[in-house]
């Protein structure tokens, strides 16, 4: 799974000379090529060129309205950090955990490995109810909190911006933990103990050894997990609703209440050079980080 | 100290999966519950909400739909996503990073954005059958998350096997077929269980290309739910908990968990 | 090893004999005396409702239930070739459906129309309103004892106890209206065309606002279970179904009164099967339907020949101008999540 | 295209085994091969020998089918192979990381091509014992790939290759991965069981030793075309170009420019005098004079037909067999090398002066390229 978001592989570039291999191969591409233009490409960049169609020609007066204003301005800036501490909080939280995942073995492994995998199969709308049962004010964490003596009162949890990381947390984690899991999974137990022979303490050893051979793995995670938290509609809608206000709820009002195609659109443009921009650096970052690791 | 970090991250570890298992865990007894509301913890114990679905019209059909749609957009997914990716880790086509990329950007549009982008397409070609809509748009979901699996898989892959195949006497389709395809296996596995979970749980493309006749479980959930704010849906939840574990086993028998999750 | 493989076969065996055996839904199907109707998904209408008229007309009801504006987008892009032939919606959506042509004037056919007001026939009988749901606030009958006005809301006990509709929602017009209200003085009634004073009243309500929602089954469910005092505001389909269901939740009833939620039912233009749309209006306005409806709904009967059940009575209810509602809802929709939604 | 001759045969002998005529490959807009031309004995042991880039693993690929020449045709006994895909060439291959089948057994890797061919299982089986008799793997039969050595794995390759009983085997550089003790067991054990059945086998490898080793005849490559075709003895003693000199072994190199030619013999001016040999030139032709370390004797006297250099000693590395000495001329610096077979009593006093001589039929010249002639 290394390399994931960033598309071709990391870890054997194709040698270029096979590239012109005199026949048709090439062509395997071409269903797949022109299924996703035809059903994905076409249909979303019409619907995108929209957002610089005008009363009378081409205008850029969607992006204007979109960047021009200090509320959408803010709106995508609140997508983005929304986002960003979802994916911090991942990544943080599910590298420990992807590392102990690897490192145990046999059965115990692939019974830890379905319970990453069960929460993704449960319906989003069923999660949420879960999460706003744990978080309300009678429910497990204040209980928890009670009486271990950390507060006198119940804490409100409910539809704040704490419960709606943890709760994008807990809706993207497996999406992190996966592929982490399956980068250090290959991570060869001699590295560690090549280095710990060289004197490196357990600290550099994961600094200088560990963190670069799993780069791979943390680039992919991340920018899958940034990627989905920061297009997802359905999730932070039932954790906050309008009081955290995301790109995505924009567009919806656009589209729908509004039919104001060329302020959805534009707001949607704006989300999707966004993401790419993002995927590409990581994959750019994950590149320059594999010649310099030598991998 | 070393070991000291390593007992510290099966802690973490054994957190996070009670944080992950927590929200479902918690639904699981209110599906038992005789209250007609979701309280917690429940007052005592009842099918009644498990009754109910049999009653709710449409969750079974909706379920049966799901998983076709799901299984069969992950296996179209498959089949022209790996052609895909073979072409582009081969480099039998030029830009195949970009290439890559464009076929993994479903992922960064918003549901809702791509609904209705499919919604006014499929009209403007005259296609109404909810049926196929759904089937395209849900390959267009999945597709993505087969890329990632496949290309990382097919990254690992040594391609001189193909080759090996071919002077033994395969044809190319066959090389890959007896070849290429048994070693990847796994990241086939792995790649088709995300996407059939993530076209399953498919709510905001689904939304708009949904008729009366073709309507998908998450779609016919939040109905439900709507029409009767009940622990009903835990008692679904419920049983997709279950059934989820069933296929977890069956997979576990088909290609064995832990070769699934070596990739 | 050798039984692995072998259970492995067999499972693969039997998951190829169930694929061919069910196959593909059959395509085929009676084409006669179905009608496919649009509308929102409530409590009593797949369950109660339309197995009544079915059996009575003979004929199947294909219902799907959503929200009304994906249901106006559905029908906006099948316009060519209606698949349906009775949208259920809000009025002020029915206004947008009006103006793009997209349902057609009442047929002389529907004769239980001349025992509706005429308030209950907007645009000359374009539409029809089946009922009117109370619309004011829903209470958690545990953590609340009864809601004397509106301006109960704003006391600080509703410290993050309120849960606001969506100003995208219909009934979300309940706490601008209340608002309006409190900051003008002017009776409920007038408000909807004075609904721009009442936002600064409206943005004082934020310390009490726990969320606003887009998700009406996850608002009830906080209700129900008193993380929320009170909830602005489902209307009398949803609190007083859940009511008789065991929850502990009623309507509120504040002295500057209650709004008439207006639920609308229209013939989509040019739509298949005309005439058993005419057939299904004319049931569902006729005065014994619409006794059972105002049972089943909690909602005031618009045919004025009804006889409502024994026990059963409504207030009188404010009702509003949907048209100017409509022209508006943008703007509001908009000063409402920059002023009183955001953070 | 319709010009392409066949190749024809030369009158009263047979056409050769394998036939490559006039054979291009670009890719893009670089030519790897340029009109290939190469003929292969039945039974013999054709080695590719070249840099790495030189275009010798595309000749194996195109003669493998993996891949398609733009013009110039292939030929394997009297079939045309030019537009038959790979599947159905019956050319073997042992490829560099030898490309087993993880998923297979060791049985199952060497049946591959059997059950493509629809054997009968009988036959398969036999066939499997045999090919793994053959490589001393017999008892390997049920163990999975990945659990065996390098050496192994290669012996496997070699069985999954021939079961089949090719037409033709290639072999694509199979020893780079084994270590150099290993390799060289290995090269020896795979000339006897190739020779003993009589496979026409063609070889890749950018190692001259491998190749000096194991060929019949080494084709030496360079730049997509064959530069010298011939025994390995013929290789090393009378390259046909510099290249060949250069790639093949070692040798003391020295520029200059031709003063006189006659009798087949040519006298060429270097930086350390005039020096003859057995050459024809034309008189100012810019040339290399060349010898092969082996051929320098030390301190003897000037005779008729010798070439001399005066050189100080600079090192003396000693390799157990032979003594390597390092010189450097007086006045120009050329480095030059000599083999002796052992030190003279008292041994070489690094920086003594030394006369090295070598006889003319010993001298070899080549045009100088073309770099240093303008």
């Amino acid at each position: 799974m290394s390399g994931v978001l960033s598309g071709a592989p990391a870890a054997r570039p194709a040698r270029s000379r096979l590239r012109f291999e005199g026949d048709m191969r090439g062509l395997m591409a071409l269903p797949a090529l022109l299924f996703m233009g035809i059903v994905f490409a076409l249909p979303l960049g019409l619907l995108l060129a929209k957002s610089v169609q005008g009363a009378d020609g081409l205008t850029l007066n969607g992006y204007a309205r979109v960047l021009g204003d200090a509320y959408y301005r803010g709106v995508i800036w609140d997508s983005l950090t929304l986002a960003f501490r979802v994916t911090l909080i991942s990544l943080l939280v599910g590298y420990p955990a992807a590392y102990a995942l690897a490192r145990t073995g046999g059965v115990m492994q692939v019974l830890l490995f379905s319970l990453v995998f069960l929460p993704l199969t449960v319906s989003i709308i069923v999660k949420t109810f879960g999460l706003t049962i744990m978080f309300r004010r009678e429910g497990i964490l204040n209980w928890l909190l009670i009486n271990t003596g950390l507060t006198d009162g119940p804490i409100r949890f409910v539809f704040t911006e704490m419960s709606l990381v943890i709760g994008m947390v807990n809706v993207f984690l497996p999406f992190m933990i996966l592929p982490l899991y399956s980068v250090i999974r290959m991570l060869d137990g001699r590295y560690l103990d090549a280095a710990a022979t060289l004197g490196a303490g357990p600290f550099t050893t994961f600094r200088r050894v560990v963190l670069p051979l799993t780069m791979p793995g943390i680039v992919a995670g991340s920018s899958i997990v940034f990627a989905i938290s920061v297009a997802a509609y359905v999730t932070p809608g039932l954790l906050i609703g309008e009081r955290y206000m995301t790109m995505s709820m924009v567009m919806a009002k656009a589209f729908l209440n509004f039919r104001d195609y060329q302020l959805g659109s534009a707001m949607a443009c704006v989300m999707l050079v966004i993401a790419l921009s993002i995927v590409f650096a990581s994959s750019f970052l994950t590149r320059s980080l594999e010649q310099r690791g030598g991998r | 100290m070393a070991t000291a970090a390593r007992i510290l991250s099966a802690i973490i570890l054994a957190l996070v999966l009670i944080f992950l298992i927590m929200p479902i865990a918690i639904v699981i007894p209110i599906s038992f519950s005789p209250s007609t509301i979701f309280s917690f913890p429940p007052t005592g114990f009842s099918l009644r909400w498990y009754e109910n679905i049999r009653n709710a019209d449409g969750i079974l059909r909706a379920l049966w739909l799901s998983t076709q749609i799901a299984g069969l957009s992950t296996a179209i997914s498959l089949l022209l996503g790996t052609l895909c990716a073979i072409a582009i880790v081969r480099g039998f086509i030029p830009g195949g990073r970009l290439v890559a990329t464009f076929m993994t950007s479903p992922l960064m549009i918003p549901g809702l954005v791509l609904g209705i982008a499919m919604l006014q397409a499929a009209r403007e070609i005259g296609l109404r059958d909810g049926y196929a809509a759904l089937l395209l748009a849900h390959v267009v979901v999945t597709m993505p998350f087969i890329m990632r699996t496949v290309l990382a898989s097919l990254a690992l892959f040594d391609f001189a096997m193909v080759d090996a195949a071919r002077m033994l006497g395969c044809s190319y389709p066959a090389a890959l077929w007896r070849v290429l395809v048994p070693n990847i296996l796994p990241g086939f596995v792995s790649g088709a269980l995300f996407a059939f979970i993530v076209s399953f749980d498919n709510y905001p493309v689904s939304i708009f290309l949904v008729d009366v006749r073709t309507k998908t479980l998450p779609i016919q959930l939040l109905n439900q739910l709507e029409m009767s704010p009940d622990p009903t849906l835990a008692a679904v939840a419920t049983i997709m908990v279950v059934l989820t574990i069933l296929a977890l086993l069956v997979c576990d028998r088909l290609v064995g968990l832990k070769r699934m999750a070596a990739v | 090893m050798n039984r692995s493989k072998i259970s492995r076969r067999s499972i693969l065996a039997a998951a190829g004999t169930a694929a061919a055996v069910t196959g593909f839904p059959s395509i085929l199907r009676a084409q006669t005396r179905e009608i496919f109707i649009g509308g929102p998904a409530s409590p009593g209408l797949t369950d109660v409702l339309f197995p009544l008229i079915e059996k009575k007309h003979n004929m199947k009801i294909l219902f799907e239930g959503t929200n009304s504006l994906i249901n106006l987008e559905k029908i906006r892009n099948n316009k060519d070739r209606p698949t349906m032939t009775v949208t259920m919606m809000d009025d002020p959506v029915l206004v947008l459906a009006q103006r793009e042509k997209l349902i057609q004037k009442l047929p002389a056919e529907v004769t239980t129309l001349a025992d509706l007001p005429a308030l209950a026939k907007p645009a000359d009988g374009m539409w029809a309103n089946w009922c009117q749901p109370m619309c004011s606030a829903s209470h958690n009958t545990q953590k609340v004892k009864g809601v004397a006005s509106y301006a109960d809301f704003w006391d600080k006990t509703y410290r993050d106890g309120l849960i606001l509709i969506s100003m995208r929602i219909t009934q979300a017009v309940a706490p601008l209206l209340a608002a309006t209200q409190l900051a003008t003085g002017k009776p409920l009634a007038e408000c909807l065309k004075l609904a721009d004073e009442g936002f600064g009243k409206l943005r004082e309500l934020r310390p009490n606002i726990l969320q606003v929602s887009t998700n009406a089954p996850q608002a009830q469910q906080l209700l129900e279970t008193g993380e929320c005092l009170a909830y602005l505001a489902p209307d009398s389909r949803t609190t007083l179904f859940r009511k008789a269901a065991g929850a502990p939740v009623d309507q509120s009833y504040p002295k500057e009164g209650v709004i008439a939620m207006p639920a609308g039912v229209a013939l989509v233009a040019n739509g298949p099967n005309r005439d058993l749309g005419v057939t299904f209006i004319n049931e569902l306005l006729n005065p014994e339907t619409q006794a059972m409806v105002a049972k089943t709904f909690y909602s005031k009967p618009t045919n004025t020949k009804t006889v409502l059940p024994a026990g059963l009575t409504f207030p009188d209810m404010v009702v509003l101008d949907w048209e100017y509602f409509a022209d508006n809802r943008n703007k509001w929709i908009e000063r409402f999540e920059r002023e009183v939604a955001a953070r | 295209m319709t010009s392409v001759a066949r190749p024809a045969p030369a009158s009263g002998r047979p056409p050769a085994y394998l036939q490559v005529a006039q054979l291009t490959k670009r890719f893009g807009s670089a030519t790897v091969l340029h009109d290939l031309n190469l003929t292969v004995e039945k039974g013999e042991f054709v080695s590719l020998l070249g840099p790495s880039g030189c275009g010798k693993t595309t000749l194996l690929r195109l003669i493998a089918g993996l891949m398609r020449p733009e013009t110039g045709r292939i030929v394997i006994a009297d079939r045309e192979l030019t537009r038959v895909p790979a599947h159905k060439r019956q050319v073997g291959v042992v490829f560099q990381n030898y490309a087993l089948f993880p998923h297979l057994t060791v049985a199952e890797n060497v049946a591959f091509g059997l059950t493509n061919q629809r054997r009968s299982r009988d036959e398969i089986k036999r066939r499997v014992g045999e090919a793994l008799q053959l490589v001393r793997m017999a008892p390997f039969a049920d163990r999975s790939v990945s659990a065996l050595s390098g050496g192994q794995q290669q012996r496997i390759a070699v069985a999954r290759a021939i079961v089949v009983e090719p037409a033709i085997l290639l072999l694509d550089e199979p020893f780079s991965a084994l270590d150099r003790k290993l390799r060289e067991t290995m090269q020896i054990e795979l000339r006897h069981i190739l020779r003993d059945l009589g496979i026409t086998s063609i070889f890749v490898t950018h190692d001259q030793d491998e190749a000096l080793v194991m060929s019949d005849r080494i084709a030496v490559m360079n730049e997509g075309q064959i530069e010298h075709l011939g025994t390995p003895a013929d290789i090393y003693t009378s390259p046909k170009s510099l290249f060949v000199l250069e790639f093949v072994g070692l040798s003391t190199r020295l520029g200059g420019t031709v003063v006189s030619s006659h009798g087949g013999e040519v006298e060429v001016e270097t930086a350390f005098g005039r020096m003859r040999a057995p050459a024809q030139f034309r008189p100012g032709s810019p040339v290399v004079v060349a010898v092969r370390p082996e051929a320098i004797s030390i301190g003897e006297s000037e005779g008729d037909g010798r070439n001399v250099v005066r050189a100080r000693l600079t090192d003396v590395v000693y390799l157990g067999a032979k003594t390597q000495l390092h010189l450097r001329g007086e006045r120009s610096g050329d480095l030059i090398q000599a083999e002796i077979a052992r030190l003279p009593p008292g041994g070489l006093p690094s920086g003594s002066e030394l006369a090295l001589t070598w006889r003319v039929e010993d001298t070899m010249v080549f045009p100088a390229p073309a770099s240093a002639a303008s």
